[in-house]
């Protein structure tokens, strides 16, 4: 009788939890991490775990629960979209240069700015990485450890929550890109093929001062 | 589904938006009759060039490419029109590329071979095509605020700031006590004292010392006043800053012959003024 | 057969339109009324009854739905309220005036604001003795049964935690404040140190009202 009134327990427990979870989730409009709702829980407790059974509770529900890189977010089900979508229009339309700005940044980071403007074939306006900064959706992540040790560029969590992504991995046509070898630099044949990576820093990066001001100087001297 | 026909409901297009602000290059018969003003570059202007070969770009020729562009940027300066430096530097390019495409390569050289250069120019082409592809592709997802949405109403999780207040018995006694020592009311009296102005000292000091040509100390002058404790201190400062005043108008000399020494003081002669 | 495959479709049918509550309701910046989400069901939907559905489904979850007048809308479960609410604690010393006041109304208790203002010297700020009632050390006891009926204030059992005294006869008397140097002895030999009274209410106190609004009503008269 012990262990049923403890096994009851604990699933009062986890219910509990569940519903924390659920209310705090469901408050927030932008996504939590899992370090943001620890303090509402308590310790000890394995939120990953309760994350994946909320999800799979919310998975045929007109509300889902979708992860986006670190953070966990509530969202209307995907399939609803066309029904949903609203006559809404951009409030600020992006120009093709900072769309492809975007995209080169999302599947080729961490990306410089000569990278980006080796893509394009043309020099990036200093407006464009701004504005796609001020959007959230891009992040100077650190320098590399090259000569002049220039800024690299990713994407944010943000950007993941805008086009519904849930981690980098999900980018679209990332498979065929990499099979046609078009994520490289240079040349492909023998070359190692590198993927989007928004891990914390790479090798060659280094981690950006809370000071550093990043390509502005550049900038400055070329003006 | 049923639900598709009612009149207020969202609009359900399903094709492909446009996103690009840039319109659409022109159509392939005026391609020749254009500047490069719709173009971002020469590798954009190349890879519409690439596009109008309407095949694969893998399966594009390069070689057709390169003289269709040179081709253009002749035809744009013949106008006279401005061409930016970057088309200029590709024209080289591509009229290298031509070249070392229409000769063999020779044994020994060690230039990349026109074959390679070609791939490399596909290959940029391809990559910048993809990328456009892609950044398609990302915009006509299921966008937040588009076709996704986030909660409406969000319920503000609320921090409330609470001040403990740190205060010891101590603080709080000491607090009370000063408060009750200020508000004693105690009566006071100013004492009165007998101050000698610059003036009377002055006016006594010159009457003290007269006529007299003698070095005379200052305290054998005032033995007289130095009389009453409360006094002395001043009368000695009061005579004291009035001799000085006198000296400067040269009435009197002083003389002190060591440090803390008695002042002494005599009428100055005239005929040394 | 064909009564089950019926009986199947309606219950997917139901789900849909669940599922479209669901997300608009969720996603609205308002309470939606059965009126406006009318249009993003068929036609001859019975939006009442999905409504009622609904809330019972969510009725125990963490967020339920909720009946605002005409409106509907999902809220943060009533219960999960308080564990929502965080609580940020910061120590700060308190004030000249605060502890002033504080010490005259411990002291001379039971103290109007009037003569807590004659021991001071200066007009007692409102924040003053609403802070000192925030952190719970000082009370409201009654009103005085003088004209203008004022407020009296008194302290605490909270206070007397806080300052480790049993009660309030263990606050100093002036021989033993003189004896810590805490008064100097230039005082005139007529000074008294009040004993602080801390029955339940004086002779000349009235109880307040539950309603009593303290002395709101005099601070806005005087401005």
């Amino acid at each position: 009788m012990s262990e049923s009134v403890q096994a009851d327990q604990s699933g009062e427990v986890l219910r509990r939890h569940l519903r924390i979870l659920e209310a705090l989730l469901f408050a927030s409009q932008e996504p939590l991490r899992a370090v943001d709702m620890a303090p509402y829980l308590g310790e000890g407790v394995d939120i990953a775990l309760l994350l994946t059974q909320l999800q799979q509770e919310y998975a045929h529900r007109g509300v889902n629960l979708v992860r986006r890189g670190e953070g966990w977010a509530f969202r209307t089900a995907e399939d609803l979209g066309l029904l949903l979508r609203r006559e809404e229009h951009e409030t600020r339309p992006l120009s093709r240069a900072a769309l492809e700005t975007l995209s080169i940044i999302a599947y080729h980071q961490p990306a410089t700015r000569a990278e980006i403007e080796e893509v394009r074939g043309v020099a990036t306006g200093k407006g464009t990485l701004d504005l796609l900064m001020e959007a959230g959706w891009v992040r100077m992540r650190g320098r590399r450890r090259t000569p002049g040790r220039p800024v690299t560029y990713g994407t944010t969590d943000a950007f993941l929550d805008h086009f519904g992504l849930e981690s980098l991995s999900d980018l679209p046509g990332l498979d065929e890109l990499k099979g046609a070898g078009l994520l490289s630099g240079r040349l492909p044949p023998d070359m190692q093929i590198p993927l989007p990576f928004d891990g914390a820093l790479r090798d060659d990066e280094d981690p950006l001062d809370p000071s550093d001001p990043g390509d502005n100087e550049v900038e400055d001297e070329q003006t | 589904m049923g639900h598709a026909s009612h009149p207020d409901g969202p609009r359900m297009t399903e094709a492909d938006i446009n996103w690009f602000d840039t319109p659409a290059p022109p159509a392939a018969e005026d391609v020749l009759h254009v500047d490069v003003g719709g173009y971002e570059g020469p590798l954009d202007l190349l890879l519409d060039l690439a596009r109008r070969q309407k095949v694969d770009l893998s399966a594009i020729s390069v070689l057709a490419l390169a003289e269709q562009y040179l081709g253009f940027i002749d035809k744009i300066r013949a106008r006279r029109i401005e061409v930016a430096a970057d088309y200029l530097v590709m024209a080289a390019w591509l009229a290298y590329l031509k070249s070392r495409l229409m000769v063999p390569q020779a044994p020994g050289d060690e230039e990349p071979s026109g074959e390679m250069l070609a791939a490399m120019l596909q290959f940029r082409l391809k990559r910048l095509e993809a990328m456009r592809t892609a950044a398609s592709r990302l915009m006509n997802r299921p966008r937040l605020g588009f076709q996704i949405y986030a909660r409406g109403a969000p319920e503000p999780i609320e921090i409330a700031r609470r001040s403990i207040w740190e205060a010891s018995l101590y603080d709080l006694l000491k607090a009370y006590s000063s408060q009750r020592e200020r508000g004693v009311v105690t009566d006071y009296t100013p004492r009165l004292r007998t101050v000698w102005s610059l003036q009377d000292a002055r006016d006594i000091l010159k009457r003290l010392i007269g006529e007299s040509q003698e070095w005379v100390s200052l305290d054998a002058y005032l033995v007289d006043y130095l009389t009453t404790p409360a006094e002395r201190a001043t009368v000695r400062a009061s005579t004291f800053a009035s001799s000085l005043e006198l000296v400067r108008q040269g009435e009197i000399d002083i003389r002190q012959t060591e440090t803390f020494g008695p002042l002494f003081m005599r009428r100055r002669r005239s005929d040394r003024a």
